[in-house]
């Protein structure tokens, strides 16, 4: 038998990998793909409270988690593909023109 | 047993996540990513999710991965030069962040630690899943379905090329 | 199967609407006349196979489709219900409707509107039946305001034609007058019997006290807010204004919707409710007397209108009086068999009348017909049988119908002591009256001098240019013409009275609609039933008034077709003004002034205006926090989220 | 420990004869393509060319396994198992036929019957792009990154065609089990016309399923990832001896997989006369079944010629898309009216 504090242990630890992650990165794909991993931890936290306690709603909010990275990912790519098509990098810090 | 396979799961799923933090090259990372999901396949199967194990696979490795990789190789991008990096500080606040985040992360684990209940038998099959959606979750499913129409439209409107 | 009768017009309202703008004349009209002809088919079908088959007393059939709405104690289906009543109008309704489409295709020719049109008039075939086989006042209320919403649509038809579209809007408004007492009558039948659906509310209401004369009781209030809905609907005094105007709309549609189907709604919707109605006498009285004044007032209008559609709309109005009357003096049933011998003929009147004016080029001027009969012998012949029919001419429909009504009215047991006769006598006026405007109008048209070659200045035959040779229609449209005037013959003879027939004949409507229909019931009786043979004299009497004012109308017209009456008929009794003084520039000044040029510009720009301002002066102030790198703000946020879970770390020890 | 055994034994004996008959399907495939361009097709080895798979897999063994100078040698050594492992786990759902008795227990042909067992085969249907689109990448040639590309979106795009077009049955069906797919559909409407869901309100969604699936596949008229004149083979270039074969192996897997897939879902899977009580013979009926869909196959590739990339994409996504929709909205008209 697996404690569920393992399955928490482990989400926690992948969410934090994931948000280091996404501030050490550069390259915008690389903070996508990190933002996934976070969800994905959320995921798994959500999947096991679900499991242990019995109770289905956790899993609903994965599917939702999962529809909502699948749109995250859509738009972000296609960012991705507009940025990389008008200045050829996909270096975040290049991309600073909407400031004051 | 049970533990066992948890351990070798988990650690896959650590070493797919480090990897992720350490690779510059972003196929490496989407790589990596891959690896995590793939071990979080199995740990939901262990928690008994099979319908959230299979659209797993079917969401984020079928199509959101495949996407990244796709992009990637579209426009072969490689990593970003080192010497650019005019915020490197930021790298360095990550460090005590991540120690606050984790330290309060256990903190909250620690709080479940005493109740260790049973794994659910059927809960995770697929009809239970469906009659939970459509009914309770009705309207916030029909939002869903709209939030993707927006992102549709969103990233056709961003990518085509005038 | 009901669902079938429902749902084909509408899928033929959606090819057509969607599709039709491509498609030929042919193709519009065959599935514009196919759906409906479907519907007619298993209206009948369903009538005589399944309705008819079942015990007298328990004819009903339920038809659930899905639930609607459930909202609390609020429960409406989408369900659809049949019984004697509803069986009855969907019978007239899909059968006089498919003609008329027919008649359509015919009338319609070479329009550029004929998809529109074909899509609006299927929609309103569609709405006219949920509307009668609703099981629920509030799917009742979707037919009902759909069939609004289609008579807006199609009155407006001419849409580039100011007229049109000002008689759409006056429709359109007027009835909404009408809709809010409706919906307000809806809301308190909710509010009383916790229900919306007809059988439990009709049940609930059997086990109410009867409300007497002058009392205001809760079914007295709800009575009389549903008639406002139908004076608003069926076009009675005071909102009987739009229906005339309605006449802008292409002729199909006045006889479709302004005669036939749409405006018996109100007749249908106070039968349907009849278990409520007969148990308040207020509301029975003032129905009666509403329904006798519009019958008398609507027929001395209908002399001086040298329009003919004018004169068949406010016949039209005059007769839907009729039905009212009889409504209130409790006489449910003969009101509805003169809502279906009326739509046979009144329809058929319509439909002579576009042929006509098909014929002259869309000249709607009867001082500018005349002496049609040898060109159009078709039309005339059964415009002959719709008048004598109207008129109420033994054995043609309208002598049937009529006469029960006004039998009835005169041995009403409801209305308070004398008043019945009043009204009777009210009645025989209008039939009178009736005679002579119906004869005026042949005359004028099918009769003497031919005027329509002098193609006078304003006239809409202008544009035309040459000599008019008028000629008889298509046989799309004369088909329709000799179906209904075989119906305004025969239509009549479902229900002879007993009296005439000394009970060998039995009465078929009566018996039918019994069961559906509440009927005083003993004890709120104050007189004694009349005899059968008095219904005989008051018959014959009434007929021979009928024929001596026919014969007397015909001399009278044929020497002087453009004699004009009083011009207080002329001008319809200045109604139009007064509404236009009383109502209309009234609340045009409070809005301009008040609404507008107080409340919107000072209040409500400048609440949104401030608004706008603030939120300009604080986004100033934040924007320095803004530095256009993406990692600042990860760095950022990922703060935040430290600092909430610090904060529920604390909280929640 | 007794479940662990059948299930293993089960595993060995379905890869094995699924094994040999995929290598017979390319026989097959020769022959037939031989006779459609009036050829004789394989005929050295052995009596008809019966022996041309051993040869072929002696061939392939013996052969230099050449790796090109890539960036990454685990991914290029990676990606031929990748396409090959998908289709075969995804053998492990589906009902060859009815439970047998065999030294007195009662044995499913089916390996495993999971509940959201079609989902699983989808869930490996969309892992099936890996193989191709990393064998793309690390062989580091042009033609091989653009084949890898192509089969990437096209798989993406029919993916979603394949997976709608299937929702019409599970609406019909109820169930995401194949066996109680197949359940559903035994028995016989009017006493004559099998319950298949060709037959009963899906025709438009086999008939969508099975373009989707021949897309899926790569094959022709499809088969645009590896167009010999445009790509010189496409991923698969820098491929040689075994590696090679795994993709080979993987692509007829594919189309057992799909046409098994097919045959279950809409085909009424082993189900037939007689096939509840005679052993083995729903594996009959399902072999004949399956058979008739790879023969499609192969007759499709003998018969019509290539898309091109922009019409693939078109037919896709504006053809099959809004009609796999539609053939939903029906199905669940129709579900609801009854």
């Amino acid at each position: 038998m697996v404690p569920m504090s393992w399955y928490l242990a482990l989400g926690a630890v992948l969410f934090t990998i994931g948000a280091v992650s996404v501030i050490v990165k550069r390259d915008i794909l690389s903070m996508l793909l990190a933002i996934e991993l976070m969800l994905n931890s959320v995921n798994l936290t959500l999947v096991t409270f679900s499991s242990y306690f019995r109770e289905l709603s956790g899993q609903i909010l994965v599917f939702f988690v999962m529809v909502v990275a699948a749109a995250e990912a859509g738009v972000g790519l296609a960012i991705v593909v507009l940025l990389f098509r008008n200045r050829q990098t996909v270096d975040v810090d290049q991309a600073s023109m909407l400031k004051l | 047993m049970e533990q066992l396979f948890f351990v070798i799961f988990a650690g896959i799923a650590l070493i797919g996540a480090v990897n992720l933090l350490l690779r510059r090259n972003p196929l490496y990372a989407a790589l990596s990513l891959l690896t995590t999901m793939a071990a979080l396949t199995g740990l939901y199967i262990m928690l008994k999710a099979y319908f959230i194990a299979v659209i797993q696979v079917i969401i984020y490795a079928g199509a959101i991965v495949v996407l990244f990789l796709f992009v990637i190789m579209l426009f072969n991008i490689r990593a970003v030069e080192r010497q650019t990096d005019r915020r490197g500080y930021l790298k360095w606040l990550a460090l005590p962040f991540a120690i606050i985040l984790i330290g309060q992360f256990l903190y909250i684990v620690r709080l479940f630690e005493e109740n260790p209940t049973p794994v659910g038998t059927e809960i995770g099959f697929t009809e239970a899943v469906g009659r939970k959606l459509f009914t309770a979750y009705l309207l916030p499913f029909e939002l869903t379905s709209v939030l993707i129409l927006a992102a549709i439209i969103g990233a056709v409107v961003l990518a085509q090329k005038e | 199967m009901l669902k079938l009768i429902v749902f084909s017009p509408l899928v033929g309202a959606a090819l057509i609407g969607l599709g039709g703008r491509r498609w030929s004349e042919r193709i519009i009209g065959t599935v514009g006349c196919a759906t409906v002809g479907l519907s007619t088919v298993l209206a009948f079908y369903v009538f005589f196979a399944r309705l008819l088959p079942l015990d007298p007393e328990h004819r009903l059939i339920f038809e659930p489709f899905y639930n609607w709405i459930a909202s609390g104690r609020l429960h409406a289906d989408f369900g659809f219900q049949l019984d004697p009543l509803s069986g009855v109008y969907i019978l007239f309704v899909t059968f006089v409707g498919f003609w008329i489409h027919v008649f359509g295709v015919g009338y319609m020719h070479g329009d550029s509107g004929y998809y529109r049109f074909f899509a609006y008039m299927n929609l309103f075939m569609f709405m006219m039946l949920l509307l009668v086989l609703a099981d629920n006042f509030l799917l009742m209320f979707v037919g009902w305001e759909g069939v609004g919403l289609c008579s807006y649509l199609l009155i407006g038809h001419y849409f580039t034609r100011q007229y049109a579209a000002d008689a759409a809007k006056k429709a359109f408004i007027v009835n909404r007058i009408g809709d809010f007492g409706f919906a307000l009558g809806i809301i308190f039948i909710f509010a009383t019997f916790h229900t919306i659906r007809f059988a439990e509310v009709m049940a609930r209401a059997a086990h109410m006290p009867t409300e007497a004369l002058w009392t205001m009781g809760t079914l007295t209030a709800i009575c009389l807010l549903l008639f406002v809905g139908a004076t608003g609907k069926s076009a009675q005094i005071p909102l009987y204004v739009w229906l005339p105007d309605a006449m802008a709309g292409p002729t199909p549609v006045s006889a479709l919707i302004h005669a036939a189907t749409m405006v018996t709604a109100g007749v249908y919707m106070v039968a349907r409710t009849s278990q409520m109605y007969t148990r308040s006498l207020t509301a029975l009285f003032i129905v009666a007397l509403v329904g006798g004044l519009t019958a008398f007032f609507a027929a001395t209008i209908a002399l001086g209108q040298d329009n003919i559609k004018k004169v068949l709309a406010y016949s039209t109005i005059s007769q839907l009086g009729y039905m009212f009357m009889a409504c209130g003096a409790g006489a449910f049933i003969a009101g509805i068999f003169h809502v279906v011998t009326h739509a046979f003929f009144k329809a058929l009147l319509f439909l002579g009348a576009g042929s006509v004016i098909i014929a002259l080029h869309h000249n709607e001027d009867m001082r500018q017909m005349g002496g049609l009969k040898k060109y159009m012998p078709i039309t005339y012949k059964t415009f002959i049988i719709a008048w004598l029919a109207i008129a109420g001419v033994f054995p043609l429909a309208g002598f049937f119908s009529k006469d029960e009504i006004l039998w009835r009215t005169a041995n009403s047991a409801v209305l308070p002591p004398g008043w019945g006769r009043a009204l009777w006598l009210l009645g025989v006026i209008t039939a009178i009256l009736t005679a002579i405007y119906m004869t005026r109008l042949v005359v004028m048209t099918f009769h003497g001098e031919e005027r329509f070659r002098h193609g006078e200045a304003g006239s809409a035959a202008g544009h035309h240019g040459g000599p008019l040779s008028p000629q008889e229609s298509p046989r799309t449209m004369t088909i329709p013409l000799i179906v209904l005037a075989v119906l305004s013959v025969v239509g009549g003879w479902l229900g002879i009275p007993e009296g005439f027939s000394a009970g060998t004949l039995p009465n078929w409507i009566e018996h039918f609609l019994h069961p559906a229909i509440a009927t005083v019931s003993e004890g709120q009786t104050t007189m004694e039933p009349a005899s059968q043979g008095s219904e005989i004299g008051l018959a014959l009497g009434t007929l021979l008034l009928v024929v001596a004012a026919l014969v007397w109308a015909y001399r009278f017209y044929q020497r002087q077709p453009l004699w004009q009456p009083p011009s207080v008929l002329v001008h319809k009794y200045w109604v139009d003004e007064a509404y236009d003084r009383l109502f209309v520039r009234p609340i045009r000044a409070i809005s301009t002034v008040l609404l507008w040029q107080v409340f919107d510009v000072r209040i409500i720009d400048g609440a949104v205006n401030g608004t706008a301002a603030l939120v300009r002066a604080g986004g100033r102030a934040l924007r320095h926090i803004q530095t256009g790198a993406v990692r600042s703000y990860v760095v950022m946020i990922f703060l935040g989220a430290l600092i909430v879970i610090t904060y529920f770390m604390l909280a929640g020890r | 420990m007794d479940i662990a055994l059948e299930a293993a034994l089960k595993i060995a004996v379905i890869l094995f004869i699924v094994l040999t008959f995929l290598a017979y399907l390319v026989l097959f495939e020769r022959k037939i393509l031989g006779w459609i361009q009036l050829r004789v097709g394989p005929n050295r080895v052995g009596p008809w060319g019966l022996l041309q798979p051993l040869a072929d897999l002696l061939k392939f063994i013996a052969k230099e396994d050449v790796t090109p100078d890539t960036p990454n040698r685990v991914l290029f050594a990676l990606a031929p198992a990748l396409a090959l492992v998908p289709p075969l786990m995804a053998l492990a759902v589906i009902p060859f036929g009815s439970t047998i008795e065999l030294f007195g227990r009662k044995i499913a042909l089916q390996i495993t019957d999971i509940n959201v067992g079609l989902l699983y085969v989808f869930a490996l249907g969309s892992l099936e792009v890996y193989g191709i689109i990393l064998a793309g990448w690390s062989s580091n040639s042009k033609y091989s990154l653009l084949g890898g590309l192509r089969s990437a979106a096209q798989m993406i795009s029919y993916e979603l065609a394949l997976t709608l077009s299937v929702a019409g049955v599970l609406i019909q069906a109820g169930t995401l089990s194949l066996s109680e797919i197949v359940h559903v559909q035994s028995g016989y409407y009017f006493g004559i016309i099998p319950r298949w869901h060709v037959f009963w309100y899906q025709p438009l969604g086999f008939i969508i399923f099975f373009i989707a699936a021949v897309a899926e596949t790569n094959r022709v008229p499809f088969d645009l990832p590896e167009a010999e004149s445009e790509l010189v083979a496409g991923y698969h270039t820098e491929y040689s001896s075994i590696k090679f074969a795994m993709f080979f192996v993987g692509e007829y897997a594919a189309m057992f997989v799909v046409s098994a897939l097919a045959t279950t879902l809409f085909l009424g899977g082993w189900t037939g006369p007689g096939a509840e009580r005679v052993p083995l013979l729903g594996v009959l009926y399902f072999s004949l079944k399956t058979g008739f869909f790879l023969f499609v196959y192969i007759w499709l590739r003998g018969t019509l010629p290539r898309f091109r990339y922009d019409q693939l994409m078109q037919f896709g996504w504006k053809v099959l898309v809004p009609m796999a929709f539609a053939n939903i909205f029906i199905s669940s008209a129709l579900a609801l009216w009854r």
